[in-house]
């Protein structure tokens, strides 16, 4: 058939308009058409993404989403173990280890680590599928996902007392094993006794220099180190990924309960530390600012010891003292959070009033500090003095204050053994405070309370005040640091008898709780909610189930008519 | 109605005659059960989805398509094209008809049809973009009413007042593009209020733009499908200026419709960029928008170019056709498809099979009345007495 | 007399006053509506009389 | 008698209220600025999610003061609380429980109503006026004008209008009316007034705000750090806080914070533009056109007339040229005739003379 000059003509516009199209969608596209995506379902916390091509520039494909467990149980009900894929290497102190890297000990360049992948990878995995078995993929988008199905649950491991203890006993306390620093003359890693620190503090997320990152770090060390463990038949840590990672896994790891304290010449009870020269005590300074200091926190460092699980809960960036990086005016080391902030941030863990605040949320506590206001802010100033404590009006003559400072800052190795100082001062203002283990007596405290005034619908409530006040008693009764805090017999009636001083005949909740907004004044609530927000917010909190919340005839009995 | 029919060709009892008849009927069934048992009877409306295709359809679609009045009109009064005279009158009775239908069917929507007027001489709710739209519908119902009139005062042979309406050609025609661009922007315009519920593909600040340029699309193409239909079934009531213009006219618009669609793709492309929407085109929803975009945009501005450069009439009217479809679409996608898409879909609407009828009834109302009055006064042809010029 | 006028205004302004933008706006586009007509009545009287003076 | 300066002024000014008095009659005081804050002393509710309980009370609340039918399971049923509800005709507000999965704060309930906007859109999208933004805060609704158009449906942002749908010819909206007519006589709201948690707290909105940003700052971490219908859509006067994300209640966090009357604002402003400018733009269009065609028509006639003027001398010179010659004609033919008569003559004369 012959075209006509029209036909031609038009084949060739649309040719053109079509061309055009094509382009603008693909240009559309390239702008970036990522829709939203939504967390798999499926979780793994053997999940490694592969883009280890990421050191030669940008990925061409996405990264490969590999599960390391799955194949280490493939390979060794083959009978074959880590050696499959990991070449040995020899590290700085001439040990043989596996490298961490697959097949290889160094990224050469782009090109042959790309082809080391893809044929080892897919030879096996071709090997494995003719023999019939069921076997990872050969197509490329298999493996190269732009949105993979599956999800890492793999959690972050550290290592906590227990831990660090069992590993002590296990290497004799060679603590050498581990804990090493950089030597810049002879630039090798030596060990430095006395200033251990946790891995952390050097190994960063990201590889530095000639400091490996903490993941690569932790893998070429404790997997290596249980590994050739295991070979000895002894008992050895985890070697596969969910051992470590898995937090259902680790929680089979066992706890040793009654640890002896860390030796690295850590003091016990001392104040918190100012530096030297106290820039608040130097001459120039006192011009600017007031003489009249708070007064300073005695510290007990061994009761947090035993609270805590790890040293970097507090010391988040070096064993030092506080006051190292956060001085009393900032400096640049820390961030310029100053001492007091570093003290009192709320919201930072790492803070004194950071970690406390999150202790108020135990089932214990949080029934009546729910209520209570946190933060600094709105705190009654009345209790700074529960930190800061007033010095002792008479202090005998033998007690010389402790110069601690020089010891610690100078990093003078402690030797083994050593006994762990105090401040003598410091540790008669905290042994001055008497603990509080019980509120006022059985007698004075009433026991029962009928509320009549609520409603008229139903019966009178038996408040069974004596028996709550009991409980909440026994509840907090072992707990070291409410004893400490509690600092009246009164405190604990300040649950619900709030916004009035302690008192043994604390005012009626109906003396600052009327009808609900009087006067249009939204900010106090009125006496149903009063009752009601209490005691349904601290049993709700507390974690007792009944009665229930939206159960009226739980509390109030029906009237009967 | 059907014994009119029969002295201009077809028997009374011919299969259009017997299935509109059996629709007239179903719609005064329905028409019955809405006016006794509530919306909730014929409908599958409810608290989320206030407006089905009584709106969505009637409304939206009915005001687009009886927009080749005001598009004619203008054309021809007002840009000289006098070769388009032919098409006036037919395409000003569409658009009279559709408006006409347009109330009708608001009549069976709202709550209290008879209070249609309280915006006007109750209160005025001047906030509001649908009292806009209603004031501009009803004024151009009266513009085009009295713009078809001379039409029908020839039929009557009441000269005095036919000329007199002719005289007011030009003033009707400005005020009917002004209004018409008023309220066929402010269709569009209506969904501005709701940029959480409709889907931000369709959602622009450009949405009354995009309501007005697609209008006169929608204009254009449906004067070409209309004077096909008039050719095919109305020969015989055609005059020879009608005949020899006919093919003029759809290349004329054809040729207007292939340029206002390709105005009309770029500033809908310029609408995603401006909102950053490119993402969205990569969901499902994106895969209908480039549908409307591409297939009801895209192509019918290219196959009305190719028609128009190769004088293909057959398919400048396909495209006519597959355009006032593309319309339909248009407005069924921003008044029900991307409404409410944040909803589960078990909250979303689908029109019930009443609300259908009631559809399927007005337009073969529409039908029947354009029917009636094709054949009885001088709209495809030129009444002797009253020569245009 | 002069005193109950001036007080008159002052109530009207502190009860007419306006708080909300949807007021404001019934009260703006009321009058562009009644502008509206006026305009186009207006046009097209302007219309007539512009060309008024064209011979046809 | 002197005019002061001032009194001019005042003239001036009061001239100008009587022309603005005169089309709509209200002074549009702030209209400079264009910066609206709402009635300064409008009244409010602040839910607080976490003291709801889930009691259904405030629905009963509801029911009661506001005479609605009784409910399809009574109000003590909590079972209800299982399925998702929405407000509905005779019903003005419901609480839905919704799980979010979050440690502590698993279970949350969420009251629905309406939360009566600053700047209302079903005020702003209503074609009759049928709702006011009272000074109190309350959005009411007035039937007696409403066409039934459902609008409002769909310009509320949060889904609370609903509709009689089994009304035929009486159908109205229903909605909260934050208990408009109790307010005003100085009472609570139904469902405030019987909360027995204070979840609901009824006061002005400023003061509702203050105590609800006390509220997050003395409790960081019961709350998030959000007071939903502080800004949303420009504001509502019911507020809510919440210590999950409003998301996980079900509330839309993508709304925005502009106000309907801003969405509109601007293709409600083009209208008068459009008007004034097309008639202009057309009668333009139609003045060039008219004049084109004008010249058109009086190239055409002087054409015309050229034409005939040189077809008219053509025809003349032609006929002169005609004439002529059939003169000439003639003359010859006189000519020869004559000739031929003087010859025949002369030969007739000769003739004679020899015959002679």
């Amino acid at each position: 058939m012959k075209i006509s000059e029209k036909g031609k003509s038009v084949i060739r516009w649309t040719s053109c308009l079509g061309l055009l199209a094509v382009v603008v969608i693909y240009g559309m596209r390239a702008e970036g058409v990522t829709g939203p995506w939504t967390e798999p379902e499926n979780k793994r916390p053997d999940m490694i993404t592969i883009d280890a091509m990421k050191v030669f520039g940008d990925l061409e494909r996405p990264g490969v989403i590999f599960l390391h467990d799955r194949h280490t149980e493939a390979l060794s009900s083959k009978g074959q173990d880590c050696s499959a894929c990991h070449l040995k290497e020899t590290d700085t102190r001439g040990q043989e280890r596996l490298s961490i890297k697959y097949k290889r000990l160094k990224d050469t360049n782009r090109n042959e680590v790309m082809s080391i992948y893809h044929n080892n990878c897919i030879q096996c995995h071709t090997e494995v599928a003719s023999e019939g078995e069921k076997s990872g993929p050969l197509v490329c988008g298999e493996c190269h996902q732009e949105k993979p199905d599956i999800v890492s649950s793999g959690q972050p491991m550290g290592m906590d007392k227990s831990l660090h203890f069992r590993h002590v006993k296990a290497h004799e306390n060679k603590c050498e094993q581990c804990h090493h620093e950089y030597d810049e003359k002879s630039k090798t890693l030596i060990y430095a006794k006395g200033r251990e620190g946790t891995c952390r503090y050097c190994h960063m997320e990201e590889t530095q220099e000639n400091r490996i990152s903490m993941r690569n770090a932790s893998h070429i060390s404790c997997v290596d180190c249980h590994l050739k463990t295991k070979a000895k038949e002894l008992p050895s840590g985890p070697v596969n990924c969910q051992g470590c990672h898995d937090l259902s896994a680790r929680e089979k790891i066992e706890v040793v309960k009654d640890i002896p304290r860390m030796e690295r010449g850590q003091p016990d009870i001392v104040f918190v530390k100012r530096e030297q020269p106290d820039p608040y005590t130097d001459p120039e300074f006192k011009k600017e600012i007031s003489e009249n200091l708070m007064d300073q926190v005695p510290f007990s460092h061994v009761a947090h010891e035993n609270a805590n699980d790890t040293c970097r809960v507090c010391h988040h960036a070096g064993m030092d003292s506080c006051v190292t990086c956060h001085s009393l005016k900032g400096s640049k080391e820390g961030n310029f959070v100053r001492l007091e902030t570093s003290m009192h941030q709320i919201d930072s863990q790492m803070s004194c009033l950071g970690c406390h605040e999150t202790m108020k949320e135990d089932k214990n506590c949080s029934g009546c500090h729910e209520f209570m206001p946190s933060g600094l802010k709105t705190k009654d100033p009345s209790t700074c003095v529960s930190c800061h404590m007033k010095p002792l009006a008479e202090i005998p003559d033998s007690v010389q204050p402790l110069v601690l400072a020089e010891n610690v800052t100078n990093n003078e190795p402690v030797e083994n053994g050593s006994v762990h100082m105090s401040d003598p001062l410091a540790k008669m203002l905290l042994e001055s405070r008497v603990p509080i283990t019980a509120t006022y007596d059985e007698e004075d405290i009433p026991e029962k309370v009928i509320i009549k005034k609520l409603s008229k619908k139903y019966e009178p409530t038996e408040l069974p005040h004596r028996k709550i006040v009991n409980t909440l008693m026994k509840n907090i009764q072992d707990s070291k640091i409410t004893q400490y805090y509690h600092q009246d017999p009164g405190t604990l009636c300040q649950g619900c008898h709030h916004n009035s001083p302690v008192s043994k005949k604390p005012p009626s909740c109906e003396s600052c709780h009327g009808a609900a907004f009087e006067g249009g004044y939204p900010y106090k609530p009125g006496l149903m909610a009063a009752y009601h927000n209490q005691c349904m917010g601290c049993h709700d909190r507390m974690g007792i189930e009944k009665p229930a919340t939206n159960d009226c005839t739980g509390c109030h009995k029906e009237k009967k008519k | 109605m059907s014994d009119t029919t029969a002295h201009v060709g077809s028997p009374r009892y011919s299969a259009f005659n017997v299935i509109a008849g059996i629709i007239l009927a179903l719609g005064l069934v329905v028409t019955v059960l809405r006016f006794s048992g509530g919306l909730s009877s014929v409908t599958n409306l409810d608290d989320y989805n206030p407006w089905g295709i009584w709106i969505g359809f009637d409304l939206m679609v009915g005001v687009a398509l009886a927009a080749g009045g005001y598009v004619t009109s203008a054309a021809v009064y007002i840009f000289g094209m006098k070769k388009f005279h032919s098409a006036v009158r037919p395409a000003v009775l569409t658009g009279f008809l559709g408006y006409t239908l347009v109330v009708i069917a608001l009549h069976y929507d709202v709550g209290r049809p008879w209070r249609l007027p309280y915006p006007f001489i109750m209160q005025q709710g001047t906030t509001s973009l649908l009292f806009e739209v209603a004031a501009c519908v009803a004024l151009y119902l009266t513009v085009l009413f009295l713009e078809f009139s001379p039409a029908a005062l020839e039929w009557l042979g009441l000269e005095r007042a036919r000329n007199w309406a002719v005289k007011l050609t030009l003033v009707l025609t400005i005020f009917g593009v002004i209004l018409s661009t008023l309220h066929q922007s402010s269709l569009g315009a209506l969904f501005l209020i709701a940029p959480s519920k409709l889907h931000p593909l369709w959602y622009s600040p450009f949405i009354p733009l995009y309501f007005f340029v697609s209008s006169v699309i929608a204009g254009l193409s449906m004067v070409i499908c209309e004077s096909s239909m008039s050719y095919k079934y109305f020969k015989d009531k055609m005059d020879d200026t009608h005949m020899k213009e006919k093919e003029s006219v759809t290349l004329g618009f054809g040729k207007a419709a292939s340029l206002v669609l390709a105005g009309y793709f770029v500033i809908k492309v310029i609408g995603i960029a401006s909102d950053n929407n490119w993402s969205l085109l990569a969901t499902g929803y994106g895969a209908w928008y480039l549908v409307e975009l591409l297939g009801f945009v895209a192509l019918p501005c290219f196959l009305y170019a190719v028609g128009v450069r190769e004088k293909n009439i057959t398919l400048i009217k396909w495209t006519a056709a597959w355009t006032v479809l593309g319309i339909v679409v248009n407005r069924l996608n921003v008044s029900w498809i991307a409404f409410n898409y944040h909803l589960p879909s078990s909250e979303r609407y689908f029109p019930h099979i009443a609300e259908i009828v009631i559809s399927i009834f007005l337009v073969t109302v529409g039908i029947l009345i354009f029917r009636y009055i094709v054949t009885r006064m001088p709209i495809l042809y030129e009444d002797p007495d009253y020569p245009q010029h | 007399m002069k005193t109950r006028i001036i007080r008159s205004t002052d109530q009207m302004e502190k009860t007419m006053e306006i708080h909300t933008l949807h007021d404001f706006f019934s009260h703006t586009k009321g009058i562009i509506y009644i502008l509206i007509i006026a305009i186009l009545i207006g046009m097209t009287v302007f219309w007539k009389f512009l060309t008024g003076g064209d011979e046809d | 008698m002197s005019i002061s300066r001032r009194q001019f002024l005042g003239w001036l000014g009061a001239a100008g209220t009587a022309g603005a008095g005169a089309a709509v009659g209200k002074k549009a005081h702030a209209a400079a600025s264009k910066r609206f804050e709402g009635y300064p002393d409008s009244d409010g509710v602040l839910f607080d999610s976490t003291r709801c309980i889930g009691c259904r009370k405030c629905e009963e609340g509801c029911q009661k003061v506001n005479e609605l039918p009784e409910p399809d399971r009574p109000f003590d049923d909590l079972t209800v609380l299982e399925i998702k509800r929405r407000t509905r005709a005779g019903v003005y507000t419901v609480v839905n429980k919704y799980d979010t999965g979050e440690n502590g704060k698993g279970t949350v309930f969420r009251k629905i109503q309406c939360n009566h906007c600053l700047e209302p859109a079903c005020a702003s999208a209503c074609f009759v006026a049928a709702f006011t933004k009272t000074p109190t805060g309350a959005v009411t609704y007035d039937e007696s004008v409403c066409v039934g158009c459902r609008y409002c449906m769909i310009a509320c942002p949060f889904e609370i209008p609903t509709y009689e749908y089994d009304q035929p010819l009486t159908p109205k909206i229903e909605k909260c009316t934050m208990c408009y007519p109790r307010i005003t006589q100085g009472l609570l709201p139904g469902c405030v007034e019987i909360c027995p948690v204070e979840a609901l707290s009824f006061g002005k909105r400023k003061d509702l705000l203050r105590e609800a940003r006390d509220r997050i700052q003395k409790h960081p971490k019961r709350y998030v750090d959000h007071i939903y219908g502080e800004k949303e859509m420009g504001g509502t006067n019911w507020l809510y806080l919440s210590g999950v994300e409003f998301e996980k209640m079900g509330m839309r966090e993508d709304l925005g914070t502009t106000s309907a009357p801003e969405l509109t604002h601007g293709a409600l402003s083009i209208v008068p533009m459009v008007v004034g400018l097309w008639p202009v733009l057309l009668t333009g269009v139609y003045a060039i056109n008219k004049r084109k065609e004008k010249i058109n028509r009086e190239e055409k006639e002087r054409a015309v007339a050229e034409a005939l003027g040189k077809a008219n001398a053509e025809a003349q010179a032609k006929l002169s040229q005609t004439m002529e010659k059939a003169e000439n004609d003639k003359k010859t033919e006189i000519d020869t005739a004559v000739k031929k008569a003087l010859e025949e003559a002369a030969k007739k004369e000769s003739d004679d003379k020899e015959t002679s």
